[in-house]
C-alpha cells in the first residue's frame, strides 16, 4: 500500500470535529497531490471554472434539489470498467439506454487501497485481454484529463463511487474533471470497506474531502457529497445506518458541505423502507440543526438491496423492481440500482441499463403512493427515533460534544457498531437479523446502549421467527436472515401444501 | 478429534473487503470440527503462506469476490511450491473473476493456476465441508497405499 | 359458427335467476353434448368418481380455501397451445419450472367461438407447422380423455380460461377430464368477447354451466367457478368490475354455486387495487346476504395489468413485478400473471415461467403488507362503494328483483355499461381514463346512474389530469389512457430537466 | 375534400374479439379526413370484401391482434380479386401470428399473402396515416403518368 499523507505538525492537528485551517489545508493537499504524477493535473483555478461552465443539469447539486423540489425519484447506477474506453461507452449506455439520472464512475478496489501501481498492472492487462480485469475504473491512473472527457461523454451530472477510506486523490482529480458528486464518508467506509485503517484516520481523510468541497463552496461552486449508510449492506438496520448518517453528516457540515446525500440500503421492508427515509431526513435535520448547521441540504436515497442476491434472473427482476418502488414510495429523492447480474459478477453495460429501466418503470408506477396516515409506518418511524437519540447522544457525550472525538471513543467502547464489519476496529458484536414480518432487526446489540423497552420489541418479534422457522435464537438467525433473499424463491415461498 | 485436527487457513485476497460469506464459512469449519486460522478481509497472497506454515496447515481456502481475483491469484500455487508447501490443498471460491461468465470457463482458469477446487459463487457452506471431507479422505488413502 | 342448442321448450323457460330445475337441465345437456363427437364422451358418474380421486391440492375449491384460511397469495399465469403435446409440454413447465400454484389451460378463440371445424385445421396446421397457429388448446376436439392426461401430467390444480359466452360443450368436457376450476361468466365475457350474441343469450349460457357445478356439487364434488370481473381489460375502473362481479355472482349463486372467485384488473395504481379487493369481498357478500345465500365462498384475484404493453423487455418486468407486489398488498387470494413478451405475442413456456417466478418473489417480499387504516385506502374504498350499490340497487330494481332480467334490461338502457365492449348490446358509452394521481376515474359515465357527488370527484381528479398534460377533456383523455402503460419509459417519465 | 374523399373499410377478422386498437384507429381515420366504414370485432373475411364493394371502397385495413390472423388472413387478396378489387390498397396490422417472433419474418409472410402494408405490434395511427398518404399520393401519380 502507498504511504499515507505524511503526518507532520502543518498538515496534522489533533483530532477534533473543527474546519481544517486555511493554511493546513494547503498544506495537505500539497502533500496528497504529490502522491502521484496526475496529482499535477489538478489546478483549482481551472476546475472551478470548468464547474462554472458545466450546465446546471449536469451539477449534481441543483440536481439532486430539483429531485426534491418536484419530488422525482431519480434511478443512479453503479458502474466502472478497467480502461477509459470501455469505461466512456459504459458511462454513454447508462446514460443514454439506462436513462440514468446520475451517472457513476465506481473506482476499482486497487485504486480504493491506494495501490496504483497494482492498477496500471490491471489497466494493462485489461488493455491485452480485451475485457476488464479490474472492477471499476482507475480514476488516478488515469487523471483529471481523461476525467474530463468522461464527463464530457454524457448528458448528466456525474457522481464517483469509490467505496475507499482513502478517498484524497481520488476526489482531487474526479472533482477537477468536472464530476459534481462523491460519495464516501469516514464512519461508513473505514467500518466497511478497509481492515486495518483506524476509525480516526479515515475521519481524517474524509474531512480532507469535506474540506475540499467547502473550498470550491467557497469559490461558488455547488458540490454534492454523499454518505454510504449502507455500510457492510448486509442487514443492516435503519437505526445503525441512520447513526452514521447523522454523524459523518455533522462531520462534513463542520468543514462546510452545504449538500450532503443519506443513502441507506433498502431492507426491502415496505413500510419500514419508507419509515427509514423520513426519520433519516428528519434526524439528521435535527441534530444539524442542535449544532448550528441551518442550510445543509440533505436529500436521502435508498439502495436497491445490499445483501446477497438470488441466481436467478427472474427473482432479482422482482428485486429490482420493488427497489424502485420502494424508494418511490417511501419518498427518496434517489435510488441506486443494481442488475440481474448481482449474484455472478459485474453486469454488462446492456444488464445495467435493463436494471435502470426496470427501476424507472417502477418508480413511475408507485410514483403518487405515500404511507402517511398508515398507523404501522407511523408506529415504525417513532421507533427508528427511539433506537437512533440514545446512541447518538451518547456518542456526543463521550465526546464532549465532539463528534470526531466521540466517534472514536464510541467505537473503541463498542457503543458504536456495525454488523459484519471486516475492520479491526470495530466490535462488530451487533447482529441483526429479520423478523416474522419481514422487518430486519437487532438479535444482539453488542454493547450498544439501545434502550431496553426497544430491545424487547426486537427480541420479542425475533423470536417469533426463530420459532416459526426452528432456528435457535441468537447468531443462526443472523446468518440465515444473510443468506435468505439469495434462496431460491420455491424454498422461500414453497407451490406445495403441507399435508 | 483433537489428535489429528486438521488445520484450514481462510481469507480475502487482494483489496477485497468481502468478508460474510468468508466469516460464516469459517465459522461452520470450526462448527463442524476443523481448527480455522482466519485471516480476515483484505489479505495479501503471502500472508496466507506464512500463516500455513507457521500453523502447518493442511489446506489453504481463498476467498475472492471482488472480481480482481484473476489478477491476485496468479502465482499462489506457486508461491506455496517455493514455501515448501508443495502439497497443500488449495481451494478458490467466491465471484472470481469481473463479470458474469459461464462458470466452466470460469473454473478452468482457476484450475490451471493450480487450485484443487474452485467454487462458483453462491457455494454453501455444506458443499465446502462435503468436499474437504472428500478431500482429506482420498489424501488419507493415498497416504495408507503409499505406507503399504 | 355451430348452431346454438336447440331452442325448444324442454330447454328453454322464460329468462329468470332461477335455477335451471333437473329435467329441463337434462335436456339441456343432452343437447349440448351431442352438439360434437366428443360430447359422448362425458360420463357424469365417471367425472364425478374422478374428482373424488383426485388429491385435495389438485382440486381448486380447496385450494383456494385454503389459500384464503393461510392468507397465502397464489400465482396463476395463462396459457394453451395448439396441439396436446405443446399444451401438456407448457404445463408441466408452468408446474415446475413456473411454481404455478393453479395450472391453466387457456382455449384457442375458434373454441371459444364454437368453431371447432376450423380449430380441427388449425390442429392440423400446427402439427404441419411444428409451431402452434392457435392461441390456445382445442379442448373440445381433442375430448375427455386427452384433458384428463394434461391434468394427470400435473401437481396442481388445473383451471380452463375460455374466454367466450359459449361455455357449454368445454366446460362439460374439461369438469369431466378433472378440471376443477372454470373462469367464465355471463355478463363478463358477453360483454367483452363477442359481437353478435345477446346478454340475455350470455346469460342463460352460463347459468347452464352453473347449474352444472351444483351438479357436481350435489354429488360431492366441489367445483370451482370464477368469474373474469376485467371485462375489456381497458382501463375498466374497479367500480365497473366489481358491479359485474356482484350481479354474475347472485346469478351464479341461484343456480347452486358455492365457489365463486372473483376477478379484476389490476389499475396498477396500488392504493386503489388494494380498496378494490376489499370492496369487490364485502359488496358481493353483502348481497350475496340480501338474497339470502349465505355460503358462497368468494375469493378475490387480480390481474397483471390487462391493457396495452410496452415494447421493452424492462419496462415489462417491472409491471409484472409490481403486478404481485400489489396483489400481495391488496390481500388478494391470488394473482394471474402475464409475461415479458406480454406486448408480442403468446409467450414461450420460458418467458410465462419467469413472469411468474418474478411475480412469486414480488409476492413474497410484500407479504406481511397491509394499507388497513392508511386514511387515502379508506377513503378510496368507501368511495367504491358509493360507486356500485347506487348501480346494482338501480338493476335490481329494473328487473323488479330479479338479476337475470334487471341485467338485461339494464344493459338496454345503459344503466349498466362496459367500456371499450365489442358487443353490439353495449352501449359501450362509458368512458374511463387515469386522473392525476393514476387512479381509474369516469371521464363519461354514459347513462350509468352514479351519483353526482361521486362524478364530481371523478371529473375534478381528471381535469387536474387533462389540463397538466394539455389534453381536451372528454375521449381523448380516455384514449391517451388506453396508450399510457404501452408507452416508453422515457416518454412516461423523462430523463431531461424541463429549462 | 368531400368531392374526392377516400373510403377505408376496418374491422377486425376472424374470432377477434380485440377492437380497442381497431376502434381507436377508425375514430383517428375518421378525424383526418376519411370516410372509414367500420365492421367492428369478429368480423369474417366475406364481410370486408361485401363492404367494400357495396361501398366502393379505396383500401380495407385488416386488424389482427389475437395470432390467428395468419390462418384467418390466408387468401384475402383472392378473394378481393374474386370480387373485382384488383387493385384496392390492402392493409393489416396487429399482432399478427402466435407468439413472439422478429419482424421481418412476420411480415414477409403477410406481403406474400398479397397485402400491400403489414403494421407490426404497437404501431401508433399516425403511421397508419402517413402510410394511407403516401400510398394514395403515388396511386394518384401513377394514375396521372397512365393518363399522360
Ligand atoms: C455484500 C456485498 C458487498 C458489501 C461487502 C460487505 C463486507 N464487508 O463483507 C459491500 C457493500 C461493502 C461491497 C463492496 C463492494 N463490492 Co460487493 N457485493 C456484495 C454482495 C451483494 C453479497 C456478498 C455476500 O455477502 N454474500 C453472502 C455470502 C454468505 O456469500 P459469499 O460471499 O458468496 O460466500 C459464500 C460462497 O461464495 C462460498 N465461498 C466464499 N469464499 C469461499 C472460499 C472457498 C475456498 C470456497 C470453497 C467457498 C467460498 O461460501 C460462502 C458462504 O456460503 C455481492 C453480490 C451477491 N452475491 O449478491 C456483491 C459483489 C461480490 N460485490 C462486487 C463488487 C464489485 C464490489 C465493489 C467493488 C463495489 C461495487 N459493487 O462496485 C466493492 C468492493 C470493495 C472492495 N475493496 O472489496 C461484485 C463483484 C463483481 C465480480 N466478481 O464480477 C459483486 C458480485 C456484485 C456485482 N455483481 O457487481 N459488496
Ligand atoms: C386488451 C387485450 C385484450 C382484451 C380485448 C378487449 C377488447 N374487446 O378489445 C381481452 C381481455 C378481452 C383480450 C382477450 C384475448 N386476448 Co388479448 N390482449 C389485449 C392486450 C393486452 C392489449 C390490446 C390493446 O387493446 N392494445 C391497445 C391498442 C390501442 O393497440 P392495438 O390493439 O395493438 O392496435 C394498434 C396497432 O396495433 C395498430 N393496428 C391495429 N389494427 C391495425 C390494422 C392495420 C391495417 C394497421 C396498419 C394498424 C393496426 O393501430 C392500433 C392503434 O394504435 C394485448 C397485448 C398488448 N398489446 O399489450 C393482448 C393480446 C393481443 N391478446 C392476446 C390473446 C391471445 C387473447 C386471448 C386469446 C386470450 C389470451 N390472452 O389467452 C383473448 C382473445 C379472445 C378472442 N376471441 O379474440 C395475445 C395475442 C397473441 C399473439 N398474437 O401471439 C396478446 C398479444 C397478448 C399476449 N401476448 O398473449 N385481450
Amino acid at each position: 500500500m502507498n504511504a499515507p499523507a505524511a503526518p507532520d505538525a502543518a498538515t496534522r492537528l489533533p483530532l477534533s470535529e473543527a474546519p481544517i485551517p486555511d493554511e493546513v489545508f494547503q498544506n495537505m493537499r500539497r502533500a496528497n497531490l504529490a502522491r502521484w504524477p496526475t496529482g499535477a493535473e489538478v489546478d483549482i483555478d481551472a476546475a472551478v471554472e470548468r464547474h462554472k461552465a458545466l450546465p446546471r443539469h449536469k451539477q449534481l447539486a441543483w440536481v439532486m434539489r430539483e429531485a426534491d423540489r418536484q419530488r422525482r425519484c431519480l434511478t443512479q447506477p453503479r458502474g466502472g470498467c478497467g480502461t477509459f474506453n470501455m469505461h466512456r461507452d459504459l458511462m454513454v449506455t447508462l446514460d443514454r439506454e439506462g436513462l440514468a439520472d446520475v451517472v457513476p464512475t465506481t473506482t476499482d478496489s486497487y485504486t480504493r487501497n491506494e495501490q496504483w501501481q497494482l492498477a496500471q498492472h490491471g489497466i494493462e492487462e485489461s488493455e491485452k485481454a480485451g475485457r476488464s480485469l479490474l472492477n471499476g475504473y482507475p480514476m488516478v491512473n488515469y487523471g483529471v484529463a481523461k476525467a474530463s472527457q468522461l464527463v464530457d461523454a454524457i448528458d448528466k451530472p456525474a457522481i464517483m463511487l469509490t467505496g475507499t477510506a482513502m478517498p484524497m486523490l481520488t476526489g482531487e482529480i474526479g472533482y477537477a474533471g468536472g464530476y459534481s458528486g462523491y460519495l464516501g464518508s469516514g464512519i461508513a467506509y473505514t467500518t466497511s470497506y478497509i481492515k486495518e485503517l483506524t476509525i480516526e484516520e479515515g475521519i481524517r481523510n474524509y474531512q480532507y474531502l469535506d474540506r475540499l468541497a467547502a473550498l470550491y463552496q467557497a469559490r461558488g461552486v455547488e458540490l454534492h457529497r454523499r454518505q454510504p449508510g449502507f455500510l457492510t449492506g448486509t442487514n443492516v438496520p435503519p437505526s445503525i445506518a441512520i447513526v452514521t448518517c447523522v454523524l459523518d453528516c455533522l462531520l462534513a457540515a463542520a468543514q462546510g458541505v452545504r449538500n450532503y446525500g443519506l443513502e441507506m440500503g433498502e431492507t426491502l421492508h415496505l413500510i419500514q423502507d419508507a419509515a427509514a427515509v423520513a426519520a433519516c431526513r428528519e434526524l439528521c435535520q435535527d441534530y444539524l440543526a442542535k449544532k448550528g448547521h441551518r442550510d445543509v441540504f440533505t436529500p436521502v436515497t435508498l439502495l436497491h438491496w445490499m445483501g446477497a442476491w438470488p441466481h436467478d434472473d427472474a427473482q432479482s427482476a422482482a428485486m429490482i423492481a420493488y427497489g424502485g418502488t420502494l424508494a418511490a414510495i417511501a419518498g427518496a429523492n434517489s435510488v441506486t440500482t443494481k442488475s440481474t447480474h448481482e449474484a455472478y459478477g459485474i453486469p454488462t453495460p446492456q444488464a445495467n441499463a435493463e436494471g435502470l429501466r426496470m427501476t424507472r418503470t417502477a418508480i413511475y408506477l408507485a410514483r403518487n403512493i405515500r404511507l402517511d396516515g398508515l398507523p404501522e409506518y407511523e408506529r415504525e418511524k417513532a421507533l427508528i427515533g427511539r433506537e437512533v437519540r440514545p446512541i447518538v447522544d451518547k456518542v456526543l457525550e463521550m465526546g464532549d460534544g465532539d463528534v470526531a472525538v466521540g466517534t472514536v471513543r464510541a467505537f473503541e467502547a463498542g457503543v458504536l457498531d456495525v454488523p459484519w464489519s471486516p475492520n479491526r476496529g470495530v466490535a462488530s458484536r451487533v447482529l441483526p437479523a429479520r423478523d416474522a414480518d419481514g422487518y430486519l432487526r437487532i438479535v444482539d446489540p453488542g454493547r450498544m446502549p439501545f434502550p431496553g423497552d426497544v430491545m424487547a420489541v426486537h427480541e420479542e418479534r425475533l423470536r417469533k421467527r426463530a420459532e416459526r422457522e426452528n432456528i435457535p435464537y441468537g447468531p443462526d438467525l443472523a446468518v440465515s436472515s444473510v443468506y435468505e433473499m439469495s434462496e431460491p424463491i420455491a424454498k422461500l415461498m414453497s407451490d406445495r401444501w403441507a399435508v | 478429534m483433537a489428535a489429528n485436527q486438521r488445520t484450514l487457513v481462510t481469507g480475502v485476497i487482494g483489496s477485497d473487503t468481502h468478508i460474510v460469506g468468508n466469516r460464516i464459512l469459517s465459522m461452520a469449519l470450526e462448527k463442524s470440527g476443523y481448527k480455522v486460522v482466519s485471516l480476515g478481509a483484505l489479505t495479501p497472497a503471502g500472508d496466507f503462506v506464512k500463516a500455513a506454515i507457521e500453523t502447518a496447515a493442511d489446506a489453504i481456502l481463498v476467498s475472492s469476490l471482488y472480481g480482481q481475483g484473476e489478477l491476485d491469484c496468479r502465482g499462489f500455487r506457486d508461491l506455496c511450491v517455493e514455501a515448501g508447501l508443495d502439497h497443500i490443498l488449495l481451494y478458490v471460491g467466491g465471484n472470481l473473476i469481473v463479470g458474469k461468465h459461464p462458470w466452466p470457463a470460469v473454473e478452468k482458469i482457476f484450475l490451471d493456476m493450480g487450485f484443487d477446487r474452485a467454487a462458483p459463487p453462491g457455494t454453501r457452506v455444506e458443499t465446502v465441508i462435503e468436499w474437504l471431507h472428500e478431500d482429506f479422505a482420498t489424501r488419507d488413502r493415498d497416504l495408507r497405499r503409499a505406507l503399504d
